[in-house]
């Protein structure tokens, strides 16, 4: 299997073609077939990639555009390689928990059309081919919340759309502005990463080109100000958009920045730490209050979503392999963590019909096992040691408090905030008398419920207690970065700030 | 001699095609769009274009304005519009400003000057000869062309000017249907 | 002397003429009065600059628009038979079905 | 040895996850036997430990790699020395007689089965807090115990919000979530100290840190220093941060004996002792945290003097203790301050124990006020509670005295005579209300029947189970000396000078008179009846007292309910009104330039003709433009 990408990004595209063939009453099954043999695919992605090896691995090169350099050119690292295994887990437990919606075959083929998209972001290493991948994801997810969202849905997606589109268009701008300053020193067209990486940029253009990429993740991831599409969006889309949304898409801005603002501008982003560092810890503190005034359940965990990736944000800009590695991670844990508070925040909403924490109280009587995977998901996403949340939260400020103690202790109050808007989260749905009569009936989790929370949350003690398996991958691919980084920095700034490991130069 | 006669000329298509423009009856306006179309083939005279002259006289003067001329007869000639005018002010701001941007680009240095022939007048032989020369040769393909458009320019007009008077062309194509409803109309 | 300039602003005075028809008239064979005008001064510019650098280019193209208007006029007239016989009129005010 | 130190530390684990297997199902007293004996084996391994660390050696095992990143390793490393051995055989010991307590005291609770899984993790988290080899090992227990501390905290989370003249804590599930959150934020305290060390040592290794520390600079030190106790200010209640410790007796009383009392809010003491090669790097710092003990030794002690509640008073106490060992550390008298650390663990449970006896005899019913002359109906908590108050008080022979004699002894040492005298005022303050409580509840006229209660003894096993800490509240003292023997294996030992040992006899006394003479104040004023004075009551100074000065209330005002109106305008006022806004004004303008646009298609061929001739007289003048610049 050496195309495995290939079958990973082709295998659910033919499968959500095919089925539009197969009969409405059995695309559930189908579905979940689909999802779990694209899951062990990436399980097998995983097993077979080589922990050792910090570069790219299972690299399939096929020219597209030969004139113009656009090739379809695939390749993982430890970096991308979990967000993948991501992805799949995410979109399986997703069909799994999927209730019963309208038009579940529309659905089912819509979620299979996005986790081809996001798959293929991720793992592409040509930027058009990256940019095709990341326009598409929009589609089916646009399809996803206005069709199935809420009452104000076609506003969301429409914002939604609009907004990351815009973004990723001044995104677009700047490829094409690298290609042609690829062209103008080496006299060829390259859309390929690797050839970019090589590309030593002056200075001034590489703030320029940062601040192009910048805005089309920054919306994406989303940064402040630019994150106001989000709590429309998780507002309005239905449970399964809110928790690939908020697990996967949002990554993908996060994403950008390690696979593409770092290597490509070293220079430039060590240059504008201070700025970033500083909507970093605006989006940590602020976003976490602006939760706390939440009185849905959802739109708490939508804020506390923008809260997060200004941590993941602030472990990018950590500029040491610490740092980054702590990021990566961070993107990980948080779609695993994020996700599964959608799911469940989902669950009382197929029970209730609402999502105000007022409506509720007392839950935790009524709904033990609920309550309990939900206290479980809630103490990861607070960081709690042992838990998944911990070891990125930690890693991230703990590189980025090399960079500057003052900004880590501002951007460390994520840890008080995100304990007082979860716990008053928790403390009024969950604890309490049981106030309102329809909830003193409410059914605990049934099976298919279970079937999905019960491995996140294993997975979630698991990773936080022997995150091995995963952070060393990371951990081997972001020490070759950070390296990287360091030879192509010119500014002596730059020199000074990124921080090779010792293992590192030791080895050298 | 010549000069006189440019400028002769020039006023006098100027003047009749105001008078085209400005003039309420269609019938007038054709004349005088006729009458100017004669005098500019002179205008070709003067520069040497014997062979654009010619035909300038006989498609324009001879079959344009004839077809006009029998087009006009299925409207009703005299007075079927009744326009609501433009306002004047921006007629002529437009007008104006057009006709002098116009002349600021046609007047400036930078034309006259710097067009230089890619394909010369073969020397020696008359104007018609000339031009057989390079539209048999360079420009075979155009001509062919063109007269293969004429060709269709001409099937369409008789097809359209044929049309049945009450049936629209959209409504013929949609099928049998419209096409016996026309009928039965008719 | 005359010199190409003189021919050239008569052209563009003429082309002028042409857009004021295009802008004043309402009338729909008015339009295409005023088009050939337009049409005509091109040509006028196009001989003169082939006869002043002595290019048989430009007649060549006042040919081959010559062609053209005559195709146009041909097609033209029976659109606006059909439009006339459908609407009963001619006046541009009357047909605003692309009103956005 | 490796055995010894999994069993020790895993035993209470195994016993969590198998209460919780029954954690939703009805009360199964199989949970609690199990966890209990699951403890017992755990403190059985943990005396095998002390004694293996007193003959042979410490201990140091290495489970696995955690995490891993650059170069940050850390991994799951335990490390049984001498004071890692004190800790785990005090914290298991009580665990022990707290867990089989709990069998008796909440025999007839729904949430049986989910408190002794709450209840044996919160003791394998302690474990790994106390044994861990690393700070951030450390940080995994001290992080465990917040999260046990909230679910047992908020163990009765069903009952509702109360005002607060109605229940100072509000509910439990209030509470619980005030204790986390303040934990949270001593937590970033400590966290940015961890990562002082960590970009400065390279290490979070004690032995590496510790190695370090002569060459690192002062200023450094300091910070390091000053973030640490940040974070023990939080887990042990000092001022500041110290609201919560009372309100987290809204808990079952078992918890408040271990948790609130004996092991988990001890763990910032246990930090600075840990942490002794780096605050004996910077006296500043330690003097410092000798103030801040000293200052809540008092400050804890008046709250007590006046508050009715059985439990609060029990905890402004262990407030006021937790001072005293601060005091200690902070003056470099490590090994006095786990001395005393040990000592008030078993007095201190003893105490809480017995309250939770009363509480049971007396239906929940808190109030002192509405108690007396409990000696009749409750002899043997009585007895248990009378020893725990003397040793609380420090009288002779029982376990305070020897502990909280030698605090003041190396006050008195070290010169710094204000905190001497603080202490030993305080000590007068401890042994006075300690005795109000006694002879208010179990002493003087017998008011409960006024309120229609029946007290009765507890079961005979829940006081056979409190037997060891009543006999160790009593002889613990006497061991001062193997102790210190044993403990000075690894911390420094702290000899008063010549002039200080001439002083003692003196000293002794005068600490003795003035426990002694708070004692009789008590016995006075309530051995006999309860006398309450409305003019007293409404005086300022009780009033203050009795309201913790007003602290709480300040808080509420000054932190939280700000927080809320600031988080409602980030939300209403400039998430909505402006960033959003702004996004949406965007869209507006483009959708109105659309808008507004339109009215160019009008339809008409006309008008756009006049377009087309308007846009090309303006590309005209544009080339004209162009052409004229050049």
């Amino acid at each position: 299997m050496e195309n495995i990408l290939s079958v990973l990004i082709f295998f659910p595209l033919v499968a959500a073609l095919l089925g539009f063939l197969v009969k409405p009453q059995s695309i559930r099954a189908y579905g979940i077939t689909v999802a779990a043999i694209e899951f062990v695919l990436t399980l097998w992605l995983w097993m077979s990639f080589d922990a050792s090896d910090g570069g790219f691995q299972f690299i399939e090169f096929f020219p597209l555009v030969s004139s113009f350099g656009i090739n379809y050119y695939l390749g993982v690292d430890g970096i991308s390689l979990f967000i993948v295994v991501m992805t799949a887990l995410m979109t399986l437990l997703g069909i799994v928990t999927l209730g019963e919606v309208k038009k579940l075959k529309n659905m089912i083929i819509s979620l299979l059309f996005l986790e081809v998209a996001m798959v293929g972001v991720f793992v592409s290493l040509d930027a058009i081919v990256f940019y095709l991948f990341w326009e598409f994801s929009l589609v089916p997810m646009l399809y996803i919340i206005g069709y199935w969202g809420g009452e104000k849905r076609l506003y969301a997606a429409i914002k939604f759309f609009l907004y990351t589109f815009a973004g990723s268009l001044i995104m677009l701008v700047g490829m094409l502005y690298v290609a042609y300053v690829y062209h103008e020193v080496t006299g060829n067209w390259s859309f390929s990463l690797t050839d970019w990486y090589a590309l030593v940029l002056p200075i001034s253009v590489q703030k320029w080109l940062f601040w192009a990429f910048f805005l089309g993740f920054a919306i994406k991831v989303p940064m402040f100000p630019f994150h106001t599409w989000l709590p429309y969006a998780h507002g309005q889309a239905p449970t399964i958009g809110s928790v690939i949304l908020a697990a996967v898409l949002l990554k993908m801005g996060t994403y950008g920045f390690v696979r593409f603002s770092l290597p490509m501008f070293p220079d430039a982003s060590v240059a504008y730490i201070l700025p970033v560092g500083v909507i970093a810890i605006i989006m940590i503190i602020y976003t976490a209050m602006v939760a706390y005034a939440q009185k849905d359940m959802k739109q708490v965990v939508a804020y506390s979503s923008i809260s997060h990736m200004g941590v993941i944000v602030l472990g990018t800009f950590a500029m040491n392999p610490e740092g980054i590695a702590g990021s990566v991670f961070l993107m990980l844990s948080h779609g695993i963590v994020s996700g599964a508070l959608f799911l469940l925040v989902g669950v009382i909403y197929d029970r209730r019909h609402t999502k105000l924490m007022s409506e509720f109280g007392g839950l935790a009587a009524v709904m033990p096992k609920y309550a309990l995977i939900f206290g479980i998901m809630l103490m990861a996403s607070v960081g709690l040691p042992l838990t998944i949340g911990f070891v990125g939260e930690y890693l991230s400020l703990a590189g980025f408090f090399k960079v500057s103690p003052v900004m880590t202790a501002l951007g460390g109050f994520s840890v008080i905030l995100g304990a007082v808007y979860m716990l008053s989260l928790y403390k009024k749905s969950f604890f309490g008398p049981v106030t309102k009569e329809e909830n003193k009936v409410l059914p605990d989790l049934n099976g298919r419920e279970l079937a999905a929370l019960v491995p996140l949350a294993a997975i979630v003690v698991w990773l936080g207690v022997y995150p091995k398996p995963v952070l060393g991958p990371i951990d081997t691919s972001v020490k070759a970065l950070v390296q990287f980084m360091d030879t192509k920095a010119q500014t002596p700034e730059a020199k000074r700030v990124i921080h090779v490991s010792k293992s590192t130069k030791e080895a050298k | 001699m010549e000069t006189f006669a440019f400028y002769l000329f020039s006023i006098l298509i100027a003047g009749l095609f105001l008078v085209t423009v400005l003039s309420r009856n269609v019938l007038y306006a054709m004349t005088s769009l006729a009458a100017g179309m004669v005098l500019i083939s002179g205008l070709f005279f003067i520069l040497g274009a014997d062979f654009l002259g010619v035909v300038q006289l006989i498609v324009y003067v001879g079959a344009v304005m004839a077809l006009y001329a029998f087009g006009m007869m299925f409207f009703d000639a005299t007075g079927v519009v009744k326009e609501r005018n433009t306002p004047a002010l921006l007629v002529f701001l437009l007008g104006g400003l057009s006709a002098v941007m116009l002349v600021v680009i046609f007047a400036a240095p930078a034309i006259g000057s710097h067009v230089t022939p890619s394909f010369r007048t073969p020397q020696g032989v008359d104007n018609p000869h000339a031009v057989g020369l390079v539209l048999f040769t360079k420009y075979l393909v155009p001509f062919e062309v063109a007269a293969v458009m004429l060709l269709v320019a001409m099937i369409a007009g008789i097809i359209l000017a044929g049309k049945k008077m009450d049936t629209s062309l959209s409504k013929i194509s949609d099928g049998e249907e419209s096409q016996a409803a026309g009928k039965e109309e008719r | 002397m005359i010199g190409l300039s003189h021919y050239l602003i008569l052209a563009a005075i003429l082309f002028a003429i042409g857009i004021v028809g295009v802008i004043r008239r309402k009338n729909l064979l008015m339009l295409f009065f005023a088009t050939e005008i337009m049409l005509n001064a091109a040509n006028i510019a196009f001989a003169a600059i082939s006869s002043y650098t002595g290019d048989l280019g430009g007649q060549m193209f006042a040919f081959f628009i010559i062609a053209v208007a005559a195709s146009e006029v041909a097609v033209g007239l029976g659109l606006l038979i059909l439009i006339y016989r459908k609407y009963g009129t001619l006046d541009l005010d009357n047909f605003t079905m692309l009103k956005g | 040895m490796e055995g010894l130190v999994y069993t020790a530390l895993f035993a209470p684990l195994a016993g969590s996850l198998f209460a919780a297997l029954f954690g939703m199902r009805p009360k199964t007293l199989l949970t609690g036997v199990v966890t209990s004996l699951l403890l017992l084996v755990s403190f059985i391994a943990s005396t095998a430990l002390l004694w293996h660390v007193m003959h042979v050696g410490p201990v140091h095992v290495k489970l696995m790699d955690w995490i891993v990143a650059g170069d940050m390793s850390i991994p799951f490393g335990f490390n049984v020395d001498q004071v890692t051995a004190v800790m785990m055989t005090v914290v298991t010991l009580v665990s022990t007689v707290v867990h089989i307590y709990s069998n008796g005291y909440m025999e007839h609770d729904k949430g049986f089965n989910r408190f002794f899984s709450y209840l044996s993790a919160f003791v394998f988290s302690m474990l790994v807090l106390v044994m861990s080899d690393n700070f951030l090992g450390l940080f995994i227990g001290w992080e465990g115990v917040g999260v046990c501390s909230w679910l047992l905290i908020g163990f009765w989370y069903h009952k509702p919000d109360v005002t607060r003249d109605e229940n100072p804590s509000i509910s439990p599930s209030w509470a619980a979530n005030e204790a986390f959150i303040m934990n949270r934020i001593a937590d970033l305290g400590m966290l940015i100290g961890i990562f002082l060390i960590y970009w400065n040592v390279g290490s979070l290794q004690y032995d590496a840190v510790f190695a370090a520390v002569p060459h690192l600079s002062h200023a450094l030190l300091v910070a390091i220093g000053v973030f640490l106790f940040i974070g023990a200010m939080g887990k042990s209640a000092q001022f500041p941060l110290h609201t919560w410790l009372a309100d987290a007796m809204e808990g079952p009383t078992p918890v408040s004996a271990l948790i609130h009392a004996a092991t988990m809010v001890t763990a910032g003491v246990y930090l600075v002792i840990r942490a002794h090669p780096l605050y004996s790097a910077v006296p500043g710092v330690g003097y410092f945290v000798a103030v801040v003990g000293t200052f809540v030794a008092i400050f804890a002690a008046s709250m007590a003097l006046v508050n009715r509640d059985l439990k609060r008073i029990i905890a402004y106490s262990t407030l006021s203790q937790l001072g005293y060992m601060f005091a200690a550390a902070g003056l470099g008298a490590y090994w006095v301050a786990l001395f005393h650390l040990a000592a008030h663990a078993f007095f201190k449970a003893l105490l809480f124990l017995g309250a939770g006896n009363v509480m049971h005899a007396m239906h929940d019913e808190l109030d002192i006020f509405k108690m007396g002359g409990l000696k009749k109906v409750m002899k043997w908590t009585y007895i248990y509670m009378g020893v725990a108050s003397l040793a609380l008080a420090g009288i002779w022979p029982f376990a305070g005295f020897y502990s909280k004699d030698t605090i003041l002894e190396v006050a008195f040492n070290e010169h710094t005579y204000g905190i001497w005298f603080v202490l030993w005022l305080t000590a007068g303050l401890t042994a006075f209300y300690s005795f109000r409580l006694v002879f208010l509840a179990f002493w003087s006229d017998e008011r409960y029947k006024c309120y229609g209660f029946h007290p009765h003894e507890v079961q005979r096993y829940v006081l056979w189970a409190m037997f060891p800490l009543g006999l160790l509240a009593v002889i613990f003292g006497w061991y001062k000396e193997e102790f210190v023997d044993f403990v000075t294996g690894l911390l420094p030992a702290y000899e008063v000078s010549e002039h200080t040992h001439h002083m003692l006899p003196i000293l002794v006394t005068v600490t003795l008179a003035i426990a002694i003479g708070g004692i009789v104040v008590a016995y006075v004023m309530y051995h006999k009846r309860l006398k309450r004075s409305e003019k007293v009551e409404a005086s300022l100074p009780y009033r203050i007292l009795y309201n913790q000065y007003y602290i709480p209330i300040l808080y509420e005002k000054v932190f939280a309910k700000p927080y809320a109106e600031l988080s409602d305008i980030a939300w209403k006022e400039i998430d909505l009104q402006v960033v959003d806004a702004t996004v949406d004004g965007i869209a507006k303008v483009v959708e109105e330039s659309g808008d507004a646009t339109r009215r160019m298609q009008s339809g008409n061929l006309s008008d756009y003709l006049k377009w087309m001739a308007g846009g090309a007289i303006a590309l005209a003048i544009l080339a004209v433009i162009v052409v004229a610049n050049g």
